[in-house]
């Protein structure tokens, strides 16, 4: 990697192990979704850390997605509280930045870059599941802006969330490509109501979120009314094609490494583990390169997901039965995962329909 | 290589070698040689890539090799390009000399299994190498000896004999017997340095043939299942097909850009590194599309008469080459059990992007 | 026991047990007790099942002990029923007295952890137990010790220390520590016998609770899949829900099978034989099924308003239990590998069908 | 197993160590498909191991199906070459004796039960693959007797069998349920010709089988005409509820516990095999048992060949893993499981297919 990355990356790698050093955090898996914590992302934006390839008239440092790569993977590594600004720096800006009217752009992009503003997604509903077509939720045009009204789910964290990326039905009579908007709702609208779903651990991250009417100013539109369909599916390959996909779990990689037995068995085990490992990073930093260069590799995105749930599922299962019965911080952070595993493995989108879009966009089958 | 002479490389291997296997061919399993396609490629040159371009090749970097051996896998051909073009690039490394044109040689993984022995006229090898590809149509063999030199094995000489064996895919893998044969050894820093790399750029190359053949049979898979029906419907809108498609196509990305990844290695000790992950992403990428390929096939991917076998035998043998998968995952493993959390990091990070 | 005698125990448990967890029922992770269920099954006297007839049970036979364990697992209830009922048939089989009426008893799988020292008021232990079930409820615990006795050791006493932890499901799974407690030890030949079955004992019957749990866990799969649709199609039509389905009910089947097989077993030494291979299936089951479960589920399946969880966390617990499958299946493999011909396949035979 | 089971098996076993001691037959992995030995099957049907389970009346020996299992299971786990004799013992035998007419009975099963008869399988076409309802060879009425015209393909040692079954179309206008019947077909025919097909490891096993209006008696009708569909379904259980579905390979089984390295890793994998085999043994006793209550536990049986060809394909990769670079022999043995592993998994149906049934026939999904 060219030196300035470099540098990066032991910058960011320094101040994390200072951060654990004083106590700070504790290195966690599925950090993303639920190490949340606002201070440590705001000191994340302060740094210049956040939002790092967005132009500085928003906030951002104008550097390449491979920097943004080097700053997430090493978050990720130390398994660093960082789902206060997750969602919205890895999806909401980009989205904004790329479809956004100019003074969007300038309302939400630098604050985000400042790790001060926490975004839910509301593209789920109880009846569509992973097919965003069937989508019922409603946006009406009222005056200058729009009444949204319906129930999205899994909306994590809702409940601590400034605004909300709403996907909602602007023109029902249209098909898939006419019938759907994006809006940025504001949490504090009276019409929006959040119900907490608890999940395997017991944690409250996943909400119900219901929008009774809520006003949605014009402005709020991200890009073009009756243009969502086109514009979300561009901003799925941002969704998938980043190292969370595969380095959620990457302290229990860590952790087992360290502390299993050294035999046949467990150095077998391992060392195919780090090898997979190593390819999935250069995946990654393949597709970076490839959104440096203007493309959306939205298959990349999707085969790094599909490759990568394959590993943590794998990366688990090993980690299980070389690491127990183990000591108890390593048993507290295998039941944190296992846990998590059903979470993580559907997140991005099932295998399911990861395989479909990986054949069809092959050209195959669908 | 810019990206242009790479594309021309592989433009004229494409044009060479397609036509030299026709959809019905169906060669001996008993590890002859592909005369024909064997002298087309000695007489355009393409075993004397790996050496200098004053030599005639392409100089040091493992690129060109690369495309050698991904049209190499794509072109299922029983010949010893590949082994002949890493065996020369590491005797002009050595600064040993080249054997004539159109020669055969051949390259052993375990060259530290020969016992060297001084004598008067140099030094002489006794032992037995395994499973040497094409030993028996090679005239020399080149190996990384037990002191880290890099040793040439005259196999024409006397005390050197061949045992014939054939792999899956009916290509030979012969085992070597030497005794007291007079071989030449090169220990000085370059001959060192060829012998060290012979192992990863081996892995490499292997890694790329299996990448062509993967490409390959994800490519008559493809073909296959967009054609024929089952129950009434085009077996591509079943969703388990398009499961092992997605599998398929995923290995084979992961492979494609592991190649990336060891073309972009720094230094020697960063091609190592980058070998030793590709090596066995690319033997699990070659068991894993092989078994996809014939689940979506079904009972005519298990037959002589089509296509298919050409590849998925050849990735069957290729994923077990220079000592099996289990070696290869308990060495890095043992590296990863050994090392701090900063090395263990460090050992996963790919190789500089360019541009 | 018979046919009729096992279909009446299996409905008494169902229609006890059933209405104990409504559908939103969601209790406390903490290792705290279902005292309610807890209080009626012993009032029931379930957990003398193993007893010998005259005191109340039903014989030596691990048959009715399975059954209450396969209800156990389908009812997701806090309770250590199946530990209390496994321990009073060590403690009768031994020949040792009964602890009274209710108290809630418990099993450790580790006793050769502990130190026995003889003293004046008998033998005392020393030691630390890992993840004893529901130990912080428990009145006393039966282990084998070190010298192959059945050990009792009174939890209320003096010297035992209970550390308290909880597994996946929020079960309680303490560390009990021991500072020369006084135990009581049975050494005779019954009381051997009960302390070596204690292990295959406890392995048969975290298998069947297993069972119950994936019986729950593809019984709610096939509902949901049947009920919910995608892309305008129910998820059943869905070829990988159907490949997810059939995982789930072979894996079923196959662990039921087992089960069966343990319950034939002619003698102990037979029942130790195929309790290992029903552990080892039954944790590759539990595996296979919470995934295949989930996977079908999506999101409402990782929600603790939906009751999968129940189960899945369970099967996550249980199958590590006594050890692990790493543990086990190296016993296995080790056995195998140092086995002839005729001794590798008469381990791998089934237990006599009967009728 | 009660006392006679168990002194049979003794037998068995102790006349197979006999023969591989003089050096008859060399213990092979998926021995009833590829070793051909009339010789051989005539001697075990001397010793009346053939048709075990069928009327004495007709060459059988009245015992259960447990008594057949038995010597299954010691005929595999020796790797003995049956076969000449195995599907028309398997499956031939027990359609005839379930359907067949009294004459035909009497003809057909004292020979196979003798080892003298080899059968080949006609009900695969190209066309078709796993879905017997699209085939397409037609028997028209013509006298006494039918005129059988199409192709047959993947028919397994028609070179060498007297006779064929054959599943044809006698009423094209009929759904499923009317449209099929079962013949006996003499190779000898001269409107019968073979085509040999070569497998992955170049050897002739299957072949592709021409009727070019081949007469078939009315006698040699199995079952009623038009009543196929249900027949063969019937069959399909026989087909997949032995154990060859999982000891095709046990003599790889044997050769891996015996020559793998005696460390962890080894002692691991082999351990999860054995428990999986013991497993499989018992479910496909379990299946005998059934049968001999009169039960045909078709679901059971797919279960079987679902859960035995991921066995024998876990052994394969573990043996490969775990002996590579081995001797001579191990090698030898490896490239011809490896090389017959592809049919090994498709016959009896593909685990898609027998996904669809298991998944079916606990009434969820198609």
């Amino acid at each position: 990697m060219a030196e300035p990355l470099a540098e990066l990356r032991s910058e960011v790698a320094a101040f994390l192990a200072a951060e654990q050093a004083t106590g700070r955090f504790a290195p966690r898996c599925d950090a993303w979704m639920r190490g949340v914590d606002r201070g440590f992302s705001q000191d994340l934006g302060r740094r210049g850390w956040l939002g790092i390839t967005w132009p500085t008239a928003y906030g951002g440092r104008g550097q390449p997605h491979l920097a943004r790569l080097v700053v997430t993977e090493e978050l990720l590594r130390a398994g660093a509280p960082v789902a206060s600004h997750w969602i919205a720096e890895r999806q909401i800006g980009p989205a904004i930045l790329r479809y956004g009217t100019e003074a969007l752009k300038h309302e939400l992009l630098p604050p985000i870059a400042a790790g001060e503003l926490t975004f839910c997604l509301g593209m789920s509903e109880s009846e569509a599941g992973s097919d965003l077509a069937a989508v019922r939720t409603v946006a009406q045009r009222d005056g200058d802006g729009f009444r949204v009204t319906g129930t999205k789910i899994w909306t994590t964290n809702a409940h601590r969330a400034e605004f909300a990326y709403v996907l909602a039905v602007t023109d029902s009579a249209a098909g898939k490509a006419g019938r759907l908007s994006e809006f940025v709702v504001d949490m504090r609208t009276p019409e929006v109501e959040v119900r907490p779903i608890y999940d395997l651990a017991g944690e409250h991250h996943f909400n119900e979120v219901f929008f009774d009417g809520a006003f949605v100013p014009e402005g709020r539109v991200i890009g073009t009314v009756g243009r969502g369909w086109e514009q979300v599916t561009a901003q799925l390959a941002f969704e998938r094609g980043g190292p969370e996909r595969f380095m959620s779990t990457y302290p229990l990689l860590q952790a087992l490494a360290a502390g299993a037995e050294r035999d046949a068995s467990a150095a077998e085990a391992i060392g195919g583990l780090v090898a997979r490992l190593r390819g999935l990073r250069t995946l990654a930093w393949e597709t970076a390169r490839r959104m440096d260069a203007g493309e959306a590799p939205a298959q990349a995105a999707a085969i790094l997901k599909f490759l990568g749930t394959s590993y943590e599922q794998d990366l688990l299962e090993t980690a299980r039965r070389l690491l127990e019965p183990g000591s108890e911080a390593t048993a507290a952070m295998l039941a944190d995962v296992q846990l998590a595993m059903p979470g993580i493995s559907l997140r991005g989108g099932s295998t399911e329909i990861l395989a479909g879009i990986i054949a069809k966009d092959a050209e195959v089958a669908r | 290589m810019t990206r242009e002479e790479a594309l021309l490389l592989e433009r004229s291997l494409e044009e060479a070698l397609a036509p030299l296997h026709p959809a019905d061919w169906d060669p001996p399993d008993d590890g002859s040689l592909a005369a024909e396609a064997w002298a087309l490629c000695a007489e355009l040159g393409w075993d004397h890539a790996g050496l200098p371009e004053d030599l005639g090749g392409m100089g040091d970097d493992v690129g060109p090799l690369v495309i050698l051996a991904q049209a190499a896998g794509r072109h299922p051909l029983a010949m010893p390009l590949v082994e002949t073009a890493l065996a020369r690039w590491a005797l002009a490394t050595a600064g040993l000399e080249q054997p004539p044109e159109g020669a055969i040689l051949t390259v052993a993984h375990d060259g530290d299994a020969l016992a060297l022995r001084p004598a008067p006229g140099g030094p002489e090898a006794t032992g037995r190498l395994a499973r040497v590809p094409w030993a028996r149509h090679a005239r020399a063999l080149v190996a990384a000896g037990p002191d880290g030199a890099l040793v040439v094995v005259d196999l024409e000489g006397p005390g050197a004999a061949v045992e014939p064996h054939v792999d899956l895919a009916g290509q030979a893998r012969d085992d070597v017997v030497l005794d007291a044969v007079a071989v030449a050894a090169a220990d000085g820093s370059e001959g060192r340095r060829a012998a060290a790399l012979l192992a990863p750029r081996a892995e490499v190359l292997r890694s790329a043939q299996i990448a062509g053949a993967l490409g390959r049979a994800l490519a008559l898979t493809r073909e296959h299942t967009s054609r024929r029906s089952q129950f009434g419907r085009p077996l591509t809108r079943f969703q388990l097909v398009g499961a092992h498609l997605a599998t398929m196509a995923a290995h084979a990305a992961l492979v494609d850009a592991m190649l990336d990844d060891a073309c972009r290695a720094e230094d020697d000790a960063a091609l190592a590194a980058s070998a030793g992950s590709l090596a066995l992403i690319a033997a699990e990428a070659a068991t894993e599309v092989a078994r996809s390929a014939h689940q979506c096939h079904g009972a005519i991917g298990a037959t002589r008469e089509y296509q298919l076998h050409h590849f998925t035998r050849r990735l069957w043998s290729w994923r077990s080459d220079g000592g099996g998968e289990r070696r290869r995952a308990r060495t890095l493993g043992e590296r990863a059990q050994a090392a701090s959390a900063a090395e263990l990091w460090a050992g996963t990070e790919p190789s500089p992007l360019r541009g």
